[in-house]
């Protein structure tokens, strides 16, 4: 065989050779090469227990003669099988060299059908009324391998179907397989052990331990990783079924971790928001308090109207409005944290045209919890440090610019998204200059704003956020917005261009990719259609000086970061 | 009162005829040409000569003004109204017009064409006989000669209309060849 | 695949006129002038409707009036035209069936929109849906014919419940809390 | 002047004029019931008369048979809305309806309906009537090239194209075919000439379809044609081209189509009665059994309008029976077959009468 790599080895699925790394798991071995072994317990980022039986398979390893050591060669000429007598768990076997399995023998079949069996023995017939129908592998096991009718003549089981284990998540005893995914999610990554089974036999519970709640952060995770319906979401609790939803894929803009989400929506209503797998950020994991953030979005408070001094218009009024005040000179430019990378490109173009006297950044800090929620809770700082936005990193008060206006120094304000009064800058200050105000919701800024763009939430544009480890991620529209609000970029294109006088303005982000292509050189070979599903390593050794805030994080280490930005730009 | 409708009936002919030749829209055209024929129709209705009158309208105004039409409707009509008079057309025309007033003054100069006396009045059914019995004896030959004209013309309108070379069997071959 | 050209047979003198065919189909058609007609003269004779009718779809309830329906949305999913629309809510946990857990909170269908087809029915697994044997609805609106759940409980009515699948549910609750 | 015979020949018309339009409206309802029969429907059976379908059992029998149908269908002519298309030619628009309706109605000006004492009962005994009559309804098709042409629209285009070729098509061969007929009642010493109501009296022994066949056969083909009757209802084929010539037209207007093309199944049914049936004669080889003075009038009139009324249901029998021919078939039909046919036929019949003349007679 040519161009075998070292470090792979071969491993036979189904008498097929595969190459794999050294000590895979063979449920993943398996999946690589395009077979499936249906499992419950067995979840990639958990630890392994093997009590579901789910994933049994056949075994085998070539023979060798123990006394000689000398390979066993059958009539065939090639090294003879020694099939285990028994059918072994998939989950718990790793990837050694010569391994055979057999994933779908007359044994395996029969095994999976058994194990089917006595999980339906209690299982309710909950489908029509189950939040998991759709996404649930009971159900899509049953059907490959359920007999189709039950012969338990016994009544069920009947256990608890409405436990509360916390704010969040409800228990239906019922359903509940015994796999222990959550149990091991809440001891191995939410380092939060209140999960445990209690009873025997049938009568097996899970439940919290006395006196406890399954209340962190990450309790909704256990919820998405409940392979059927036991555990499931209060919020979400009967309110669609998943096969109405549309995933769209997006990023969280909670903090700077920039965890991969899917907004799943119908209809241009959002339902929820799951955890997109990105091995390099999130893994399969998502705060509970990033869930919500959708929430606001349809709310009285939006802005859906373009205004000067408060009378409705059209973008293109509002734009000119807007240029001949910033024209006036004396700009003062508020950027903001939370908009996309693109978004930060054309503000920056925008200070630079009307050369503003600062341009600054609205920090927002929190406490990291050292997972999925970073200290930093922009979520693009640092898109702002690449577009050439800012220098240096933004402060939570805007002191500077108080008194600049107080001194008569600035005379507009341009404020993309920030509620300048909650950042140090009175309302009476704001009242004696222009201000230019882009914003999703109602605020006091707002309201003294002379010219109003409303803009859209992540949820309904499409961009890129660049998180704590310099990765470039971009999100995709789930949802339309309010009518008549166009993107962002469109209103900032706008603007951008009767400033510059350049003729035809992005109309959306690939427009502003074309441009950042040449302008920035860290994303000269970026094309915003190619962005891969996972992200993309940006060059930021450049501002690796700079003291971030972020701490460690669940694949984040602010000292090894360093290294690898090194590597990157070794690479490159 | 004959004399009345007499000098209506013809101005609505002379009138009509001069539109049919003046009209733009070919369609016009054919109209008008039906009223001239209907009113001549009337004129030969005011001599009392009934059989010709239905004949006149049956054949002109019934058929051949509908084939007129027939033919003006599967034409570009937008093309045909850019058709304008060309100098040749203009001569000819006049050319002809001018044999025919001599050709009238001729006959009347010789005395041929002068008012014939009154038939005796006979039944219409008499007259018809009696038509048709002068047609195919003493009219016999001019008869034959209208008859070869018109056979004559309609050779020339399917040669022309052929485009004057192109035959059916030869474009066939072309097809073959074309296919091949 | 081996296959046979059929010869057409030639037709004879006769056939040839069409006079003969075309006697034969006037004496069908002068049988069928005095048959006894088969229209039904609709509104005021009904058709007998067969069983098995797919008329409008309506919601049942079991015979303890308890709403079959769960909103497990599988018919709104399987509707080709998208007419049904449910809005799915949850019992209390202190109503008489709250061990259902689950009930539409709105349930409307379109009956503009609706064609009949009977995947509702076929899909539901509550055996809560049922096409009836009225065919003709009318209405004054669009709005009129949307259909919402009080309307549609009210036209379908109490069926009889052959599985009691919840009703067992219940008293293998009660019998697993007295066993206690 | 005497004014008189001329306000007696307008009263005449008039009443003509109402009868046959009466009579059309009820070929149509006619038409619907016979449709419906065959098909196995009811046809019209709902319109019921304010006082008179109340009557308890004739009422309810009336309106079952329709009688009052066309009362509905002609006022809902009248008060429909009249669409006119934007992009028509609205002279020749306009015209077009009454073209086709005025030949329609003038033809019936010399067709003889009946006899009393030996007078014919006609409007207008011509001695060249059926000249008169072919050259009449030859100007009818302009109605339909003209709708077609002016409704700037392409299937009325196609439907008047073809309604035109295959009018001129047929009138040839329908000519010709009613000449032989001519021939023989036209008798050595006979003064029959072109005149209808003589053919009827030449008649009063043998009925020309008896003696002439063939001629009848081709005539009544022809007619079918000339009237667009189904088998050739080209013009309209509402299967391929929408409503055919009168596709754009709406109300009124269309209702003076519908009307014109009824009238002329009427008048073609009177002709064919008149040519081949022998008119208001009793039964070939039985005498008239008509009295003299009006009751005679009356009765042959009758006798004369129930032989037409036959041939107009054979018309409506014939039209739910056959399919459409192809418009090519048409076309082959009439110049290959019937045009041939037609002149052969004469050709014999001459020769035989010549023959017949010289040595026999």
């Amino acid at each position: 065989m040519t161009g075998r790599d070292d470090n792979l080895i071969s491993v036979f699925i189904d008498e097929e050779e595969f190459l794999v790394p050294p000590g895979t798991n063979m449920v993943e071995a398996a999946r690589l090469a395009g077979k499936e072994i249906p499992h419950y317990c067995y979840h990639p980022k958990l630890s392994v227990t093997g009590n579901c039986r789910m994933c049994l398979m056949e075994l085998g390893m070539p023979l060798k003669d123990h006394s000689t050591g000398e390979p066993i060669i059958d009539r065939r000429g090639l090294q003879k099988i020694g099939w285990m007598p028994r059918p072994a768990i998939a989950c718990a076997t790793r990837a050694f060299p010569g391994i055979h399995i057999k994933t779908d023998s007359e044994l395996v079949r029969e095994c999976r059908n058994g194990v089917m069996e006595f999980l339906l023995v209690n299982h309710p017939l909950d489908c029509p009324i189950c939040d998991q129908a759709g996404e649930c592998s009971l159900q899509e096991y049953a059907a490959d391998y359920g007999r189709g009718y039950s012969r338990f003549v016994e009544n069920k089981n009947v256990k608890p179907k409405r436990t509360r284990l916390g704010p969040r998540v409800m228990l239906d005893d019922e359903r509940c397989i015994l796999c222990s995914r959550c149990i091991r999610f809440c001891k191995e990554i939410a380092k939060d052990d209140v999960l445990g089974f209690v009873d025997r036999g049938s009568y097996s519970t899970l439940t919290c331990f006395p006196g406890k709640d399954l209340q962190n952060n990450y309790s909704l995770n256990t919820v998405d990783i409940c392979p059927v319906g036991a555990l499931t979401s209060i919020d979400f609790r009967f309110k669609m079924r998943v096969w109405f939803l549309k995933e769209t894929p997006s990023i969280c803009a909670e903090s700077s971790v920039g965890v991969n989400t899917h907004i799943e929506s119908r209809e241009g209503k959002i339902y929820r928001i799951t955890p997109r797998r990105n091995d390099e950020v999130n893994d399969t994991w998502i705060p509970d308090s990033g869930r919500i953030l959708y929430k606001s979005i349809d709310t009285d408070e939006r802005l859906i109207h373009y205004t000067i001094d408060g009378s409705h218009t059209l973008v293109d009024g509002a734009a000119k409005e807007a240029a001949t005040l910033l024209r006036e000179g004396a700009v003062a430019v508020v950027g903001s944290g939370r908009a996309s990378v693109e978004e930060q490109y054309l503000l920056g173009k925008i200070a630079s045209a009307v050369k503003a006297i600062s341009v600054s950044l609205v920090s927002r800090t929190g406490d990291g919890d050292g997972l999925l929620v970073s200290a930093d809770r922009n979520p693009n700082v640092r898109g702002a440090l690449l577009t050439g936005l800012i220098t240096s990193l933004p402060h939570a008060n805007l002191g500077g610019l108080a008194s600049a206006i107080e001194s008569g120094e600035v005379r507009t304000i341009l404020s993309f998204g920030e509620d300048l009064t909650q950042c140090g800058v009175e309302k009476q200050l704001l009242e004696k200059v222009n201000v230019i105000y882009f914003g999703s919701h109602c605020n006091e800024t707002g309201e003294v704003a002379k010219v109003v763009f409303p803009t859209l939430t992540v949820f309904e544009k499409a961009g890129t956020f660049i998180n704590q480890q310099f990765r470039l991620q971009k999100f995709l529209p789930a949802v339309p917005g309010p009518q008549g609000v166009l993107p962002d970029i469109v209103s900032l294109g706008k603007l951008c261009s009767i400033l510059d006088g350049e003729a035809i303005p992005p109309t959306g982000p690939e427009g502003v990719w074309a441009e950042m292509n040449t302008e920035i050189p860290q994303f000269s070979a970026i094309d915003f259609e190619n962005i891969p599903i996972n992200g993309i390593l940006i060059d930021g050794s450049q501002w690796e000086h700079l003291p971030f805030i972020e701490g460690m994080s669940l694949h984040y280490d602010p000292d090894n970061n360093r290294q690898i930005m090194a590597e990157v730009t070794k690479s490159k | 009162m004959e004399d009345i409708l007499f000098y209506i009936f013809s101005a609505g002919i002379l009138v009509s005829a001069f539109l049919v030749v003046a009209s733009r829209n070919p369609v016009n055209g054919a109209m008008f040409l039906i009223v001239a024929f209907v009113g001549i129709a009337a004129l030969f209705v005011l001599l009392e000569s009934f059989f010709l009158a239905v004949i006149q309208v049956l054949v002109y105004a019934g058929a051949v003004v509908v084939l007129f039409l027939f033919v003006i409707m599967l034409l570009d009509v937008e093309g045909s109204e850019k058709i304008r008079p060309r100098v040749l057309s203009v001569v000819a025309g006049s050319l002809a017009f001018a044999l025919m007033v001599l050709g009238v003054l001729a006959l009347f100069a010789s005395g041929l064409g002068g008012p014939e006396p009154d038939l005796p009045i006979q039944t219409a059914a008499a007259l018809s006989r009696n038509f048709g019995y002068e047609l195919f004896t003493k009219y016999m030959l001019a008869f034959q000669l209208i008859g070869f004209l018109l056979l004559a013309a309609m050779v020339g309108v399917i040669y022309i209309s052929k485009g004057g070379q192109s035959t059916a069997p030869q474009s066939v071959k072309k097809g073959e060849e074309v296919a091949q | 695949m081996a296959f046979k050209i059929l010869e057409r047979k030639p037709l004879n003198w006769a056939e040839r006129t069409y006079l003969p065919q075309i006697i034969t189909g006037l004496k069908i058609t002068l049988w069928n002038l005095f048959q006894k007609k088969v229209t039904l003269e609709y509104p005021d004779v009904r058709p007998v409707i067969p069983e098995g009718y797919r008329g409008i779809p309506t919601l049942v309830k079991d015979p303890k009036g308890r709403e079959k329906c769960v909103s497990c949305q599988l018919c709104e999913f399987v509707c080709p035209p998208k007419a049904i629309r449910i809005q799915p809510g949850e019992i209390p946990e202190d109503a008489d069936y709250a061990h259902v857990e689950k009930a539409p909170k709105q349930f409307d269908i379109d009956m503009l929109r609706c064609i009949y087809c009977g995947f509702c029915q076929e899909v539901c697994p509550e055996e809560a849906i049922f096409l009836q044997n009225d065919f003709s609805l009318s209405g004054y609106s669009r709005e009129e014919m949307v259909f919402p759940k009080a309307k549609l409980y009210e036209m379908g009515g109490t069926f009889p419940d052959q599985h009691n699948k919840w009703g067992k549910k219940q008293q293998a609750a009660e019998e697993a809390k007295a066993h206690g | 002047m005497n004014y008189l015979p001329v306000l007696i020949a307008l009263i005449k018309a008039v009443l003509m004029v109402a009868v046959v339009v009466v009579i059309a409206a009820y070929a149509v309802l006619a038409e619907r019931k016979i449709a419906g029969w065959i098909q196995g429907r009811y046809g019209p059976n709902r319109t019921a008369f304010p006082v008179i379908g109340y009557i308890p059992i004739l009422g309810k029998m009336l309106t079952r048979l329709g009688v009052f149908q066309p009362v509905a269908d002609g006022l809902k002519f009248i008060f429909k809305e009249d669409p006119i298309p934007g992009h028509v030619n609205l002279v020749y628009y306009f015209l077009a309806p009454c073209v086709a309706f005025i030949p329609a109605m003038t033809t019936m000006a010399v067709l003889p309906f009946g006899e009393m004492d030996g007078q014919p009962l006609v409007l207008a005994n011509l001695d060249i009537g059926m000249l008169f009559l072919l050259a009449v309804s030859s100007l009818g098709v302009y109605g339909i090239i003209l709708a077609g042409w002016s409704a700037n629209s392409k299937y009325p285009f196609l439907g008047g194209i073809r309604g035109s070729a295959q009018m001129i098509s047929y009138e040839l061969a329908m000519g010709l075919s009613i000449l032989p007929a001519f021939l023989w009642a036209n008798a050595p010493g006979s003064e029959t000439g072109m005149s209808l109501f003589n053919v009827v009296q030449s008649q009063d022994q043998l009925w020309m379809v008896i003696w002439q066949p063939l001629s009848a056969l081709i005539f009544l083909v022809a007619l079918f044609a000339e009237t667009n009757r189904l088998p050739f209802d080209m013009p309209e084929a509402e299967t391929e081209l929408v409503a055919g010539y009168n596709t754009e037209y709406g109300s009124m207007k269309f209702g003076l189509f519908f009307v014109a093309e009824y009238t002329h199944i009427v008048i073609g049914s009177g002709v064919l009665t008149v040519l081949f049936l022998g008119g208001w004669n009793f039964f070939p080889g039985l005498p008239s059994p008509w009295p003299g003075g009006w009751v005679g009038g009356v009765l042959s009139t009758l006798w004369f309008l129930l032989k037409v009324f036959t041939v107009v249901f054979f018309f409506m029998w014939i039209r739910w029976t056959l399919p459409r021919f192809r418009y090519d078939q048409v076309m082959r039909l009439g110049w290959t077959v019937l045009l041939p046919l037609a002149l052969a036929n004469l050709v014999l019949n001459a020769i035989f009468i010549a023959l017949f003349d010289n040595w026999f007679v």
